[in-house]
Parts: C-alpha cells; structure tokens; sequence
C-alpha cells in the first residue's frame, strides 16, 4: 500500500492476529525509528504507542472472524517522513461515526473502559489515514521528521 | 514482555506495584488483580505505575474500571506515576482530572489513609 | 515455505537486503525466542548467530542483482522446535561444494577472512536444511527445544 | 545497533576498545580503524572485545585480517574476551588456537609489551 517513492526503506512485519504479538509491533517499530536519528525520543514513544492502539484494534476486528487471521505492519520511510500501516483482514469501520465520551468531569465518564484508542492514535501522529482495504481496515499514521522537502509533492501521500 | 504485580501493605495502605508493559495481552491479568482486591474487601488503592515502561489505551481501560469499582464502595484508587511518557497518556484522554495522581509513594499513602 | 502444521505461530520480517537491516532479524527473532520459555539463553544466543550468518549471506547474495531486493525472515514454531527461514531472490548455490579452509594452525589460514559463516550455522543449530526455492535460496535453520514430541512425524519436516 | 571505537595508550600499549555489535554493517568501520592505526605504524595491538554485545562471522573476518596485517610487521594482535557469548565464536571456528586471548585488558597489555 505504501506508495512507490517510499518503497526503498520498506519494512514489513506479518504477525497472528493475538496479543502477545503487539510487543513485537513495537519493538519493531521503535527500533526502526531509534535508528533514524532526527526522531526525538518523545516522538517515537508516541509512534509507539499509536502503533500499539492500531494493532489492538486489528487484533480485536479479527477477534470475530477467528484468530488464524495475521495483522501486517508496514515500516516506510523517505527524507521528510515516516509512514507505519497496519492492515487487518476484518470487517472494517467508519472511523467518522465513532461514539463520543461523556466529559471527563461526568461520572458516568467510568461507565467507559474503551473507545480511548483511535482520539489517542489522532492526538500522537502528525496524520492518520483509515481506509478500507480490499480485505479489511488499514490505518496509516505518519510522522514527519527530518529534513521537511517539498510538501507540494501531494502524490507521496496518495493513498494506493 | 512480562507484567509483574505486587501487592504490599505499606503504613495500612494497599499497594499494587506494576511492572513492565500494559497492553492488550497483560491487561487482562491487572484487571484481574484489581477484581481480587476489591473483592477481598480493600477499596482503597495505590497503584505503583513507577516501573511500568508502556502503558495504552487498554491499560488505562483496565484502570478506569478499578477506579468505578473501589468508588461504588466509598474507596479510592490513586496512582503513582512521575514517568512523562506514561503521565502523558493520561493527559492526551483526560483521565489526568479523573485520578489522583501523585508523585511519590509516600504522598500517595498518606493519601490513601486521609481517604 | 513453512509447513503448514507449523502454521498458527508464523511470523514474517520482510527487510531491504542491506546489512543495516540485520540488527533488526537479530532483535525480532532473540524476542521471538525468548517469550519462549523452554530455550536456554545461551541457545537463543546461538540461534540469533545463526540467523545473523544467513541474513549476511542473503544480502550479500543481492549485491550483484542489485540491492531493491528484499530478505524475508520468517518463525515459526510448535511444540517440540522453533524455525527460521531465510529466504533471498539471489543467484542461489550449492551448500556441498563449498571449498574448505586449510586447518587453523597452518599460516595460510590468515589469508581466509571469510567462508565461517556456514560452518558457524551448520554448528549453532540443531538442524539447518539449503534449499533452491523458485526465485532464490532459502536457509531453515531449526532448534528442537521443549517437549519434545513424537520425533515420528516426519512430515512436519517436510521442506515444501 | 551501533559500534564505538576508542584508541587509548595504556602502559606504551594501543588499546583499541570496540563496544556494541560487530556485525555485516559495522565490521567495515572496525577494518577501517584497524588499517589506520597499523598505517600509522602501531603493529602491536589490544583489542578489548569485554563491551562486544554481538560478534558474528565478518568481525571474526576483520580480526583475521587485522591479525594477518600486523604480523606482516611482526607484531600482534591479542585479544581482551572473557564473555562465553563472544568467545564461543572463536572456540567453533578453531580461532582461539590462532588468536591470543586474554581475559583481562592488564594481562593483555603485558604480553603486548612483552612482544
Ligand atoms: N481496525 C479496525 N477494524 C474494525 N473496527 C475498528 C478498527 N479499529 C477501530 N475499530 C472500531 O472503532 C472502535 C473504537 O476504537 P478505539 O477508539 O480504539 O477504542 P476501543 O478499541 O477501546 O473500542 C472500536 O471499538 C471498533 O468498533
Ligand atoms: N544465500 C546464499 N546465496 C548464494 N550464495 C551463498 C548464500 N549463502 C552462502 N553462499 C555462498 O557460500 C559461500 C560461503 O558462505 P559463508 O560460509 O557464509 O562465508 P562467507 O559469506 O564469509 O563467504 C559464500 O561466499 C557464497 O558464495
């Protein structure tokens, strides 16, 4: 799915759809993005984190369809940018027509355990981009980092 | 990949200290902690988040439903946590005006008792 | 590659065939291996040699086709063993017909810096299969670890 | 996933200290610094491998080739190891009959000396 102009750094990590695997998605990731030196240690603990919700939610989109399902992380990166996907094969969502919480201050706020995921991923990455797959949900996030080149060159972030 | 938990007794006061990662697989086995706690009676808290290097959305779920659990008991649950990369979760969703959050074990004992 | 009764625990690393990209198959299978408790830490050591040696020789396969080529590491494990695969798009080679090196105590030996890593593999672990696959070579190297099962059912050794 | 390299003198020896992974990627900067201080005419050198984390085939190569390159000159190349890991990279490949390895960077440095 990561566009052709980034295809020379592509890293591409398939694990089962089960949990014990995300620790894996993040040792990945945040190794890749140690080693690119212009990525700020805060910056990458919030890459971490929002690839750590990504793969939650995969996993548990595949929890229905059975769990012999694998969830793909895709690692991609150019001179101004990182780009970390995560495509599942499940029944996919409209991101746009998520419930909102009640207010923090609200008690009935504690009736809510879930739903934190997706604000946190759209609050950590500078992009985010849900689209449905041929097969599933992909969620593709993206930091910039490094020397920013020419953001006119729209075509990088097309979504393929 | 591990979570490690331990329950003390510090000055009267529960403590839960957590170590390592909180996701979507350890989760589970801090909620089930917390269940057993409540249910054996303590309704007042302190969570150790000092040693917990990944916290997310699942974590903090699992903590939200402490927290319903020990207040519909009159209890509290308060946290422990310095760390910025972990407050920082708390801060993004909010929840940092939904928990007492203290910045050394001692305050939050003492806290725990005033409760 | 990997049998398919093998199937359920796969995971799959794609990485660009640069020797940069070796520390990461190192970090994700030492991770692998160590979730599983039944392998001694000097053995996981062993493995992640191992693996290092083939991921070298995979890359080192590209340098002459050309290095937009990729080195799939993929795991899988089962009750009774643990396997890694190393698959390259190289130009392949004949395991039995490498030359060997004069004995360590003769001077000549100085004149090898290379040629070890075969032998290091061949030692490291408890089983290592060559193979020709459609577009290149492949390296399966496997570790018997935990209970061990039947030892019978050939078949799951079968190298499809 | 770095190398680092320091040149000390210690007691009239060179003492390269090479810390980190010696792998397919970093082992060209090891053959770099072993061909410049030889070029620099230091033919006797310890190598302190105690910081090594990880040593495969090709920083094995590069030792024998830095190896090769002081005796051209008659000096030597010993070793500092005292890590299983490491030096069980040597024993499978039969090195340690052609290496001196030392399991402390004081006793290495005087056989340098003494050589
Ligand atoms: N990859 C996905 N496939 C299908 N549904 C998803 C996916 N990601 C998120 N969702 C849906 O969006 C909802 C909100 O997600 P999120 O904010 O991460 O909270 P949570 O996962 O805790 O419910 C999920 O409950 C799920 O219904
Ligand atoms: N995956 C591979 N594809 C093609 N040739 C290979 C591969 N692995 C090993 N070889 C060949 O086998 C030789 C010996 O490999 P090895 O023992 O690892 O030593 P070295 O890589 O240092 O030469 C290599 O030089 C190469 O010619």
């Amino acid at each position: 799915m990561i566009v052709a102009g980034l295809a020379a750094s592509v890293v591409e990590l398939e694990i089962p759809a089960r949990g014990e695997y995300v620790g894996l998605a993040r040792l990945v990731v945040s190794s890749l993005a140690s080693s690119r030196r212009t990525l700020a240690d805060d910056r990458i603990d919030d890459l971490k984190l929002a690839l750590s919700e990504a793969c939650t939610n995969a996993i548990e989109a595949h929890a229905d369809v059975g769990d012999d399902e694998t969830v793909l992380v895709r690692w991609a990166e150019s001179d101004d940018r990182l780009e970390v996907e995560v495509e599942d094969r499940g029944p996919g969502f409209d991101p746009s027509t998520l419930p909102e919480h009640p207010p923090v201050t609200d008690p009935e706020r504690l009736n809510f355990e879930r739903g934190l995921g997706i604000p946190l991923i759209r609050s950590l990455v500078d992009e985010v981009i849900f689209a449905r797959v041929e097969q599933g949900m992909a969620v593709r996030m993206v930091m910039f980092c490094g020397p920013v080149a020419d953001l006119d060159d729209d075509d990088e972030l097309a979504w393929s | 990949m591990d979570l490690v938990l331990d329950v003390t007794e510090s000055d009267g006061a529960t403590v839960l200290t957590v170590r390592g990662e909180v996701d979507v697989y350890t989760a589970p086995k801090l909620r089930e902690k917390l269940v057993e706690l409540v249910a054996q009676g303590r309704y007042t808290i302190v969570v150790d988040l000092e040693a917990v290097d990944f916290l997310d959305s699942t974590g903090l779920g699992v903590l939200v439903g402490g927290l319903k659990r020990v207040r519909s008991h009159d209890g509290e649950l308060i946290l422990v946590c310095t760390h910025q990369r972990i407050l920082k979760v708390f801060e993004i969703t909010g929840l940092t005006k939904v928990f007492t959050i203290h910045d050394s074990l001692g305050a939050a004992v003492d806290t725990s008792r005033a409760s």
